[in-house]
């Protein structure tokens, strides 16, 4: 069992709405559920999608065939209705696009008409249509009730009420009306699954790291954490404040940092540019700081709301001067928060930026998992506070010791002052301008910060077989669709497996994984950017060169049909 | 009881001899003193320029960032410590110039910080280009033709955008200038000011002399509570120019609105990992 | 003679229907028709945002930017080419917001720039966020507990920095917004217009109504040259809000002052490489 | 013959005057000139030094030994005495230093007496100084005095009068008094040689190419472009203005080129990184655009007066999104004035950014040069003007075209309207969001011009024999030290060339260098950084792996000493 549902129309028709309650009724209901977006720069009109799968096995990326699609408007109709699988249907309402089409897929459901006559208002129609979703896959409308009177309890009974009608009226319609839905999701019996996007679980990894401080400047696709995190801050006693700019921002986080808290920034492409002075300000003052990175297509605005994986030896290489750093690029939102979580580990304990490079794609696609190990996460304060600091006879901020890692004070906590510079500095932090302590400030802040930094990095994950013939790499947002291909190629009678990394800077110490490539003997490099990135990453470090590449950069994500084409296997 | 003694540092000025920066300097570690503030109750914030370079003279928390960006690390250092008196020290071009926009919001905000502008009316580290407070005309060997830029008033500036505290006060005349640091650290809410800071190597247009025939300090009777007449006053220049407090208000600060921080300061509150850990395995 | 036609687009609005967007770009095309310039004399530099979207609707040079830098790239434009008019369309966020040290600059260049910006009063593209002239108290997703900082008032901050031309009009208003179009146009200096602009989807405060009952125009007998009379009537909002010119003055714009441009714009000035290989030549 | 002189004292005591005129005084002789400055960052006070080599046989790098050393203060006497030749001297003033030091290696002429009995004015010592050295190398006076009149004509007769009465006392005081001087520098016939630094090269290849504007903020080590050109700018016609920062100084030139004009600004790492999305506006929207990057040493603020080669990964890797560029690392004055010249017109004819990265050590160093050909130079307007543009019956700022360049119209000159966009957008430049076109788009923009561009990156330079045992390899300012201690190696009989890069980016193909370079038994990636970013390129780029590295990153230059102390070498 595995069924794609896509929801197509303008923006503004509340066509994520449906999307939402569809992907948690179905994860409440047990299934394995796998989402995303497509939308345009534009808040109201053009034309938006919202494309989820649900299964009774684990689904990690979308397909290219639809068997529901829900039309909102007539482009829904035009765009869509050849992605219809053999027992596909699309369901729209012909009162409201005043447009009756004779199709045998095609089932015409009056979502307005029956919203008015049963929920009571026109605005209920969305509902009537969620409810002909559930109907049309057999399912009982139980938990959408649920749902209902949770989302909509604040706004009293009436609306409640005329919601659940709605839903119930589009139920029935469909259930009756629809004679070719062969679908059937039976209520299983499993347990309710966690579902959640990238953007969700980078924001649960900086709450379990004990992230104080947010300061942004509002950029698609990271805006949601910001989001987020204003709305847990009273809860969870974080300063969410929203900066005049990102220069602002990143400043602002590293100036809390140094106070004494967690700090964190988010941003896209082109505010972090803005950011790029910020991040070597960090490096020279050994200032902790998280920053998210949502890469989007560029160069420049490019498409806002869309998705690429562009940025990747942007953030690696960018900023003046020389100094460590974190790069994490995680595959699915399970390791969206573990690496947020890593991120602030290592910013603090090496004093380091420690970035989180996402996408649109991440950030929007929505998982099912079972549970969360919370024995992953890690916290450890590192700071130097209270009467620990007080107790020192004496404190030197950037003092020389064997790892390069000076204990970080807290500025205020006893009599001893923290002095830090954006110029060269001896121990103390005050500007210097000769060599030899330069080149003992490089030593401790460079190498032998790096030194243990890199024994910090995973090895990039391998799926599949030990010893593959064919192996697809990637990194970051295309996890889930990689490993569905090689799941793919494998059932096709082929020895695959997948090789990710998300844990990308310092790049993984050669190993295992590099023999691995060497020995196969077809070696795909898969990125969702023009110019491949990771492939000249890889060879910068391990002089491993691919032997294909398959790179997409039309904002689109990948799918499992498209990197089959690309490998010229028919799916 | 906290004294000069105790703000003296282990570095020797890099400022020329005669610079206006050292009055301000022997000023700034008086008023602290005289205020009963050690060296650890307070951070300076500055950014890259000769006035930048003064919490390295004194004895005190500082974080010495980039050019231009000094408040925004000023006003996060705060958020996360309010129990912090967190002072913002920079020269004209990095206040004026490239963090122009900063200031601007700074003021919005009213962040309870204390920022300290070495007026010197020039890029002193950089040798001598126009600031944004560069007088127009003055040549300079960028500004070949002189200025040609309207001279930026950061009083007038600052009193448009209704800043808590806007004082202006002038190296050469300490005393006052003590009262006015003193008044602005004591005053809650956001505070401008502006020091007017001979400097004798690049700018020989205004000079200690120059600026002596002019300042005058605000008359006691003058109420800075006026905005309209603190605007007027504010635009007093060519023949005398105005020191002293020119406008004041009483907006709330932005660290008692914040509810996470009402109570206590960010920095002081515990993170309870527990809680998170349950709540992530009860997901 | 160019006429509304000659400014047909070729692209739909991505507006919502019914946004202040809409009668603006009406206004400005009929403005410009009415003062004879045809679509090829006038570049509309923009930055990003839903107001920053407008020049693709109508027909014009057209140099859409970045979030924030509108006005330096309408400063070289137009240093480059003075006989060009240039127009900066942006928005609250982008202009107050992420551009404001390049309003403050401009401004003090005086750089015969016309600045149009429509101020919805929040960040429309990016979904309803407080921009930097929301009101104290608004709530969004990210204000949650409604907007802490003073809203800004680019009025008053214009006229501190003795900006050339500082009026505001009206999307409501479109017959006086298309006057004060033409009259910012045709001052010659920097000119800011600030246009309040519904935004119908996320300010659910600041509707066309609300505004309706407070805007103003100013009275005819209102003398725009006095900078203290401007100053306080720039200061007017909460129940009434003047719309009209604020604020006026004649300084020498920037060009004028520029002896590489005194004569001839610069994409008019020839360049002979033979005298600079000459000069090589005979180091 | 082959001297060097040192002149160190305060900043403030005016010895880069003593400095700029020896070496004017030296190449206008005839002889081969090569400086170059070591200073703090303060205008008064701290120690600063000025070093000249002048030989018979061209120079280019400074050597660790001196044989005249101008002590203005004690710290120079302190720091340098030990750096003296054998036949070394070092002149000092003992009455305004107040100290007497008895070594035969120092000659005390008093500066400051001679310039009031003599010069009638203290500040005239300086002058006294210059020349005591001019007679303790046996010149005549005729260049300086000529230079003399030239300086201080301004000043009116009295002044140029005193300083030739200085000049006169301090030589003849030498003359007579240093016994032991041997050095001789008679006049030699040649012909006077140009001399000339980094910086004024770059200048004059920005005149040569048309530069009309020119927007910067002030930013060591590259102040002196935007000083130099608002010397020129009413002479050549060009607008420079002061920036209120460098985000506006990127995004004021890239107005100014869409208008129709050359642009250029000029910057150092920490300002460059607030460019970076700046730069991505010109990528998306095929503005030309040039940009000098003056790296200095780093993270952020870092050492803002010395050098340092530690932003080469950076200026090429930075900045969201895909798209090309072009960098440029000249290594000697020569080559940047060329240099800054194929960067103009690469830029035009390609419509996109252009960088040239140079570093305080090429900035301030001063070489001879005999002549510079002009018919190396080239000027070709690429851009679409007046009539030509007019008779287009339709005008589309982005057309497709098979080279992906579309002619670059001046807005105005036609009926036509420009329309360009930093969000993707179609041929016409209005906004997009489709997949087909931004395909498209991203061919046109990147790999159509990518694939030409190539063509145009010359390959490095070989210097030395064609088939060396051993290559030491470099990139931008290190170009003459390289390939001093190349002829020094050859000189000891070795096999040695050098390999130098200088168009950088695209990287050059993999042509004869490459074969070069696996064929040696000893490489040597040299580079004034700590992280070895052109051996990362390189390996990167061609897969080639350095045997041996030298990396200095303490702020300072290589000598030819340094090197072959790490190449195990004597010298
Ligand atoms: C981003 C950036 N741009 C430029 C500089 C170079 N810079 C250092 S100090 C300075 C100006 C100094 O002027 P001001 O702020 O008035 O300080 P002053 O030296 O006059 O006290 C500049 C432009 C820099 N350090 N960083
Ligand atoms: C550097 C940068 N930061 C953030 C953004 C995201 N962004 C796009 S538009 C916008 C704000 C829009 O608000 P406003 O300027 O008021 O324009 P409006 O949409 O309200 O007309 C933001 C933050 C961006 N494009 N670039
Ligand atoms: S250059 Fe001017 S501001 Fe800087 S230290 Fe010297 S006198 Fe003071
Ligand atoms: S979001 Fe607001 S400003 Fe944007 S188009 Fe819609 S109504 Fe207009
Ligand atoms: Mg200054
Ligand atoms: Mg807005």
């Amino acid at each position: 069992m595995d069924y794609s549902i896509k929801i197509g129309g303008e923006a503004g028709q509340g066509l994520q709405t449906i999307g939402d309650v569809l992907a948690q009724v179905f994860s409440k209901a047990g299934y394995h559920v796998f989402s995303h977006q497509d939308y345009e720069s534009r808040i109201r009109g053009g034309h938006n999608f919202y494309q989820i799968r649900v299964a009774d096995s684990p689904v990690m990326s979308s397909r290219e065939r639809i068997d529901v699609i829900v039309a909102l408007d007539h482009a829904s109709i035009k765009l869509h209705k050849n992605e219809l699988t053999k027992q596909g249907i699309l369901i729209y309402d012909s009162e409201t696009l005043k447009e009756n089409i004779d199709d045998p897929a095609f089932l015409d459901i009056p979502f307005k008409r029956l919203a008015i006559e049963e929920g009571g208002n026109p605005i209920t129609a969305n509902t009537v249509a969620t409810g002909a979703v559930i109907g049309m896959l057999n399912m009982d409308l139980s938990i959408l009730n649920d749902l209902i009177k949770e989302t909509f309890k604040k706004k009293g009974d009436a609306v409640v009420e005329g919601n659940i009608k709605a839903a119930k009226a589009g139920y029935e319609y469909s259930k009756n009306k629809c004679l070719k839905c062969s679908f059937s999701l039976e209520q299983s019996s499993k347990k309710p699954k966690i579902l959640i996007n990238g953007i969700e679980a980078i924001v649960l990894g900086a709450l379990a790291s004990g992230c104080k401080f947010y300061s942004a400047y509002p950029m698609t696709p990271s805006t949601g954490i910001m989001n987020s995190l204003a709305s847990k801050a009273e809860e969870f006693g974080i300063v969410v404040e929203q900066a005049e700019d990102e220069i602002a921002a990143i400043n602002m986080a590293l100036g809390a940092s140094f106070s004494g808290v967690r700090a964190m920034t988010g941003t896209s492409g082109g505010g972090f540019a803005l950011m790029v002075e910020g991040l070597s300000l960090a490096g020279m003052t050994e200032t902790p700081i998280v920053i998210a990175e949502g890469q989007r297509p560029g160069p420049a605005t490019g498409l806002p709301t869309r998705t690429e994986q562009g940025d990747l030896l942007f953030v690696i290489h960018t900023a003046h001067g020389e100094f460590p750093r974190v790069v994490f690029a995680p595959g699915t939102p399970q390791q969206a928060l573990y690496l947020t979580n890593k991120a602030f580990d290592l910013a603090e304990k090496y004093q380091i930026p420690a970035l989180i490079v996402f996408d649109q794609y991440l950030a929007d696609s929505q998982w099912t998992f079972e549970n969360f190990n919370s024995d992953k996460l890690v916290y450890k304060d590192y700071r130097l506070r209270g009467k620990n600091f007080k107790a020192l006879k004496e404190y030197k901020r950037h003092a020389f010791t064997p790892t390069g890692v000076t204990p970080l004070a807290v500025p205020g906590d006893s009599e001893h002052v923290v002095v830090t510079d954006s110029d060269e500095h001896d121990e103390e932090g005050h500007i210097i301008e000769d060599a030899p302590r330069r080149i003992k400030m490089t030593d401790k802040r460079l190498f032998k910060k790096l030194q243990n930094l890199k024994k910090e990095i995973s090895q990039p994950t391998l799926y599949g077989s030990n010893k593959p013939e064919i192996i697809l790499t990637g990194w970051g947002s295309t996890y889930g669709v990689i490993k569905e291909t090689v799941d793919e190629l494998n059932r096709q009678g082929k020895n695959a497996s997948m090789l990710h990394f998300s844990e990308i800077y310092p790049f993984p110490e050669s190993g295992n994984y590099l023999q691995l490539l060497n020995n196969a003997g077809m070696t795909v490099c898969i990125e969702n950017n023009a110019t491949r990135q990771l492939a000249k990453l890889m060879r910068a470090e391990t002089g491993f060169k691919f032997k294909q590449r398959i790179n997409r950069f039309d904002g689109r994500p990948f799918t499992v049909d498209y990197i089959l084409r690309g490998l010229n296997v028919r799916s | 009881m906290s004294g000069l003694d105790d703000y003296k540092s282990t570095q020797k000025p890099a400022w020329c001899p005669g610079c206006g920066n050292f009055p301000i300097l022997k000023t700034i570690k008086e008023a602290l003193v005289e205020l009963d503030i050690a060296p650890h109750q307070v951070l300076i914030v500055s950014g890259i320029g000769q006035a930048s370079k003064l919490p390295h003279y004194m004895k005190c928390n500082t974080f010495n960032g980039l050019h231009g960006r000094t408040l925004p690390v000023a006003t996060g250092a705060r958020l996360a410590n309010h129990e912090m008196l967190v002072i913002a020290v920079t020269g004209d071009g990095d206040c004026y110039g490239e963090g122009g926009n900063h200031l601007i919001h700074a003021i919005r905000r009213n962040i309870n910080v204390k920022l300290f502008v070495h007026n010197n009316q020039i890029y002193g580290l950089t040798k001598g280009q126009a600031s944004p407070t560069s007088m127009e005309g003055m040549v300079t060997k960028v500004q070949t033709f002189g200025v040609l830029s309207e001279q930026l008033n950061p009083l007038a500036l600052a009193i448009a955008l209704d800043c808590s505290f806007v004082a202006r006060g002038f190296a050469g005349d300490t005393e006052y200038l003590k009262e006015l640091m003193k008044a602005a650290i004591q005053h809650k809410g956001f505070s401008l000011l502006d020091i007017l800071q001979p400097c004798v190597t690049f700018n020989k247009l205004n000079t200690f002399d120059w600026y002596r025939q002019r300042v005058y300090r605000i008359e006691p009777e003058y109420n800075p509570e006026d905005r309209i007449e603190a605007f007027k006053r504010s635009l007093e220049w060519e023949d005398r120019i105005p020191t002293g407090i020119v406008y004041k208000n009483n907006r709330p600060i932005l660290e008692e609105k914040i509810p996470a921080i009402k109570d206590t300061p960010l920095v002081k509150q515990g993170f309870d990992f527990r809680t998170v850990k349950d709540l992530i395995n009860k997901l």
